[in-house]
């Protein structure tokens, strides 16, 4: 086997210049070139900057909410007190700061409404970030473990997770993430599987909503809700208007409505500040990159120089 | 292998069509939707009863209009999912009957599709300039099918840098992965006559590191200067940072991906992307594999009949008549 | 005190994976190399508590439920890849696997991913909805149905099969690009996230 | 018995968890439960076999002195140091936690941030509006980013009476031609899935097998 690691390799090469132009184009004047290329490191720091400030000195820009947030929060709010949910946390610490908030502004608005979590998790990542919300949340409403909300921990295979719910929960976790046994648990009295429980609430980076739709939904007709990285989010519209998915959040954006609804501020609404400003500037790189592409394509056209070849799709 | 082949076919039509005519209670599904639906015809759901419909009465909407009798009987079939199983018997008929069909020698015709036509004018541009091609397939392992599409995608390419005389590199992720692909490589270069020119230190393993990896595959690109980019498989994050030097390395790009969030990058900064199944329908495309043509070739059938489907059910619905409950 | 030094450390192996921006480093490859051992290491533990204790010896051993006892064999089947020589035996547990998902994915992909989503492509009666409603249901028909002519591949693009499929393509390509906002939206929110924490967690605890 | 045997026990398996979807039987259920079971179990070995894999990866590169063994040592003390902290000081509390928050987790998240900066510079080198359908993506991309932040939601334009907001139209965006475009490729990967589990099932595809399955 033969290794090259990437050593002392850069990513990127923003420095080079488009190998495609002709040789006998000649050079542009320094208008649009610069406006072509940047330095990449320059957009860094802009960016950086674009997060950064907004941080420091907030604008408090008003958040709307969307209708997806608020057919999630309608769920939530629907729930009586002494209902169970089950609390899914997928995924890992790499998308924290989107799910983060989502996680921890669900698990307060259950508790207030005195609702019972059944927490778990099918990524072995998110057992540690499972166990820091649930400890914080639980102490700010003083619930008490095994009485108002219990965590099963990690389980491998989502998909046989999923569905072994769907007959007994007890089997599929013969103890909680602390050893004892389920049984034994004064919460899981007369609790065992999807019938039981009023809503199932699933904060994932990754395709798992769309798991819980197709099992946990489909074959056992358990209610959802799920919230979701902005990537997956624009993926499961097609769920939601078929009425297979109650209402999601997407992204911080989804966290920052959710957290506007139940009116307990948190790292979503914190966060929109610097996410208008940020999208911002990425929109003006993008505008600039294309008035230089805009230009030397005008002039390449006047000089008669090579077409550019290629095609969208 | 025929034998048991034919068996299980015909077993599967005789099933689909027993399913059809038999459902008992299309009815009663009629009766579930309506009270999920949570509509004003939740009584008349609750009264609707277990009758016997035929398919065309399914279709023609009347078995909604269900009376007498008692709720059926659940038995050892859950009535609920009739519509799913004959969906299933269905579609499963029509996969084996294009295998076999394909499997049987009959010639099975498939669109032109564009990224792979220029696979040609990509290693023919290669050649020219004296430059090596890039391959990479991806971050997947080897079970996932956008990877065992990319590898065969990468057979054909191979056979084409062959024929052109051209170098073919190839950083790979897995070591799975690196193993099949030096083996279609040496192959495909053996059938063109053309042995010697298979080297398997260009075609290496980098770092199960996913950004390790987008830096392994840069540094190439910056350093080889490929005249022509294949990125085919399936991608996460790191797809841009490749897209966007190789753009900038100003070599043709060929991408494939049935990654949904990568494919924006793709689409701009790369010549041709394949696009979801075209990735799959490409590997077959270029392949020419009868059990994949065949399967590619159930697949365009099944979705016709989801098509026809489709128009007929909206057709129907405007004019008030919903057959969606007969849709699961 | 342990909390206090943990958002210290925190921070520090933060800008050391920063640092990548700059250029790749020897701080950098050092950071990567321990989360990659850090994380296996943190994995390992939880997957050997959850499927080795939890779903195999608990039941079985401490519950004397035999039933779950060919599933600790399939998984010792697997075991047998490492070895050349009985590797094939590891083939019946693969193949159970990837059975036994094949097997429960048919009729739920059937269900949930196709008949559910024609079925909810229908338009309202026209009788009933609003014009907008009407309008809005046939404009999504089109995308719906030009997309699955795009992706038909036994007929030549030609004519109106070639018409109606660059309407498809023209719909992909919004869709795209919704994907890609919302793509930039997440990246960004990722680094709002470990901004918060360089400019606000850090300085509090660094305060006490 | 090397290769007919996994493929006759896999359609066995694959039956009994299709045939269980649409019946009502009780002992049916009872093995579609065992199943269930085994697959976690089964799962979970595989998952196990792969850090041992990533250990042996780094234990040869350190064998053999290969370029940046030293890094590997770092991966090894590590994956090392974790296993040792859980054993003696359990999973709840001690090392093995505060490594995962305070080393894990701010790694792997400021790993993934790095993308922002990434998606910024590749956005602006890439997104060029080279063609009718760039323009198009790039446009629909440019209102939605916008029209999903609180900044964006504020923007918009007057057509007589009636206000538009970016908001709005990125939700229009969203519902319509974004909505029917995740279906179209939902139905056709759907149709893909099911196909290739069918082949899976009776055994026509066995590239998952490995090589001379």
């Amino acid at each position: 086997m033969v290794t090259q690691s990437g050593q002392g390799e850069q990513m990127g090469a923003g420095e080079q210049q488009d190998a495609r132009q002709g040789p006998g184009q000649k050079t542009p004047r320094w208008t649009h070139e610069m406006l072509m290329n940047m330095d990449r490191r320059f957009i860094f720091v802009v960016i950086a900057i674009a997060v950064a400030a907004p941080l420091i000195f907030p604008l408090n820009l008003p958040v709307r909410s969307s209708r997806e947030a608020e057919a999630y929060f309608n769920e939530m709010e629907k729930l009586q007190p002494g209902d169970e949910i089950i609390f899914s946390f997928d995924y890992e610490p790499d998308t924290m700061a989107e799910l983060d908030p989502m996680s921890v502004a669900t698990l307060r608005h259950a508790f207030r409404k005195d609702v019972r979590v059944l927490a778990q998790t099918t990524y072995a990542g998110g057992v540690g970030i499972a166990e820091r919300i649930l400890r914080q949340v639980a102490q700010e409403y003083d619930k008490v473990y095994g009485e108002d909300y219990v965590f099963f921990g990690y389980n491998p295979d989502y998909s046989a997770t999923i569905l072994r719910m769907g007959e007994s929960i007890r089997s599929n976790y013969p103890t909680d993430h602390y050893h004892a046994p389920t049984d034994g648990i004064p919460l899981m009295k007369g609790v065992d599987c999807y019938d039981d429980i009023e809503l199932l609430v699933t904060v994932t980076a990754s395709a798992l909503a769309e798991y819980w739709i197709i099992w946990a939904g489909g074959k056992y007709k358990q209610r959802i809700i799920a919230g979701n990285t902005a990537i997956q989010a624009v993926l499961i519209y097609p769920y939601y208007q078929a009425g297979q998915l109650a209402g999601f959040l997407g992204g911080l954006k989804g966290a920052a409505e959710y957290e506007k609804l139940i009116g307990v501020s948190g790292a979503g609404l914190l966060g929109m500040d610097a996410q208008s400003v940020a999208h911002l500037a990425i929109v003006c790189f993008i505008i600039l990159g294309n008035i230089g592409f805009l230009i030397q394509k005008s002039r390449t056209k006047q000089t008669g120089g090579p077409r550019d070849s290629r095609q969208g799709g | 292998m025929r034998m048991a082949f034919r068996t299980v076919w015909y077993g599967l039509l005789v099933a689909c069509l027993a399913c059809a005519w038999s459902a008992p209670s299309a009815a009663a599904h009629v009766a579930h939707a309506d009270s999920l639906d949570g509509g004003a015809q939740e009584a008349e759901g609750a009264e609707a009863q277990g009758v016997s419909a035929s398919s065309e009465e399914v279709l023609d909407g009347a078995g909604s209009e269900a009376e007498g009798g008692e709720t059926p009987s659940t038995g050892w079939f859950d009535t609920e999912h009739t519509p799913t199983a004959v969906a299933t018997l269905l579609f499963g008929a029509i996969l084996l009957f294009f295998i076999r069909s394909a499997r049987s020698g009959k010639p099975l015709f498939i669109r032109r599709i564009a990224g792979l036509e220029a696979v040609d004018e990509a290693v023919g541009r290669a050649t020219e300039m004296g430059r090596p091609i890039l391959y990479s397939p991806g971050l997947d392992p080897m079970e996932e099918v956008a990877t065992v599409a990319s590898i065969n995608i990468l057979g054909q390419v191979a056979r084409k840098a062959g024929e052109y005389e051209t170098r073919l590199i190839m950083p790979n992720r897995d070591p799975i992965v690196m193993t099949v692909a030096q083996e279609v490589v040496r192959e495909a270069l053996t059938q063109v006559g053309r042995p010697d020119l298979y080297n398997a230190d260009d075609i290496y393993y980098t770092t199960q590191s996913q950004f390790g990896y987008a830096a392994a595959v840069c540094g190439t690109m910056m350093r080889e200067r490929p005249a022509t980019n294949f990125f085919i498989g399936h991608f996460y994050a790191e797809s841009l940072i490749l897209a966007e030097t190789g753009n900038a390395t100003g070599a043709i790009q060929i991408a494939g991906t049935d990654s949904d969030s990568q494919l924006p990058f793709f689409i701009c900064a790369c010549d041709y992307t394949l696009i979801g199944e075209e990735l799959y329908a490409g590997s077959v495309y270029l392949s020419r594999e009868p059990l994949l043509l065949g399967a590619l070739k159930g697949q365009d059938v099944a979705k016709a009949v989801l098509l026809v489907v489709l128009i007929a059910g909206a057709i129907l619905a405007f004019f008030g008549i919903d057959i969606g409950p007969y849709l699961g | 005190m342990w909390e206090q030094a943990g958002i210290v450390v925190g921070a520090l192996v933060t800008l050391a994976i920063f640092s990548l921006l700059y250029k790749d480093n020897p701080l950098y490859r050092f950071a990567e190399s321990l989360l990659v051992g850090v994380s296996a290491g943190y994995y390992l533990v939880q997957y050997c508590f959850s499927a080795i204790y939890r779903k195999f010896y608990i039941p079985v051993i401490g519950e004397g439920d035999l039933w779950l006892l060919p599933g600790g064999i399939l998984g010792l089947l697997i075991l047998l890849r490492l070895s050349r020589r009985v590797q094939w035996m590891s083939r019946y547990a693969i193949a159970f696997y990837v059975a036994a998902w094949s097997g429960y994915l048919i009729p739920s992909v059937l269900q949930e991913r196709i008949l559910i989503q024609i079925r909810s492509t229908f338009p309202p009666s026209l009788a009933e909805a609003s014009i907008w409603a009407v309008l809005g249901s046939l404009f999504l028909l089109v995308g719906v149905v030009s997309i699955l002519v795009y992706f038909f591949f036994s007929a030549e693009h030609r004519g109106a099969l070639g018409r109606i499929s660059q309407v498809g393509i023209t719909f992909l390509m919004v869709g795209f690009g919704a994907s890609f906002g919302y793509t930039v939206m997440g990246r960004v929110s990722l680094l709002i996230g470990r901004f918060q924490y360089l400019f606000q967690d850090l300085p509090q605890a660094l305060s006490f | 018995m090397k290769r007919t045997g996994p493929v006759v026990f896999g359609f066995l398996i694959g039956m009994l968890m299709l045939i269980q979807y649409f019946t009502q039987v009780p002992w049916i259920d009872d093995r579609y439960n065992n199943v269930l079971d085994w697959k976690q179990v089964v799962f979970g070995i595989t998952l196990i076999l792969g850090v041992v894999s990533l250990f042996l990866h780094h234990w040869k590169k350190i064998e053999r002195k290969t370029g940046g063994w030293g890094y590997s040592v770092v991966t090894i003390a590590g994956l090392l140091f974790m296993i040792a902290a859980a054993l003696i000081f359990g999973r709840e509390e001690g090392p093995y936690p505060w490594m995962f928050d305070h080393v894990q987790a701010p790694m792997q998240s400021t790993m993934f941030a790095l993308l922002a900066f990434y998606v910024a510079s590749a956005s602006y080198r890439a997104f060029r509006v080279r063609s009718f359908h760039a323009a198009l993506l790039l446009t629909a991309g440019v209102i939605v980013m916008l029209g999903r932040v609180p900044l964006g939601e504020m923007m918009g334009f007057h057509i007589g009476e009636h206000y538009f907001s970016l908001g709005t139209i990125s939700t229009l965006i969203l519902d319509y031609p974004n909505l029917a475009a995740k279906r179209g490729v939902m139905i056709g990967v759907g149709l893909g899935m099911t196909a290739t589990a069918i082949k899976i099932i009776l055994g026509i595809e066995r590239t998952y097998l490995g090589k001379g399955a």
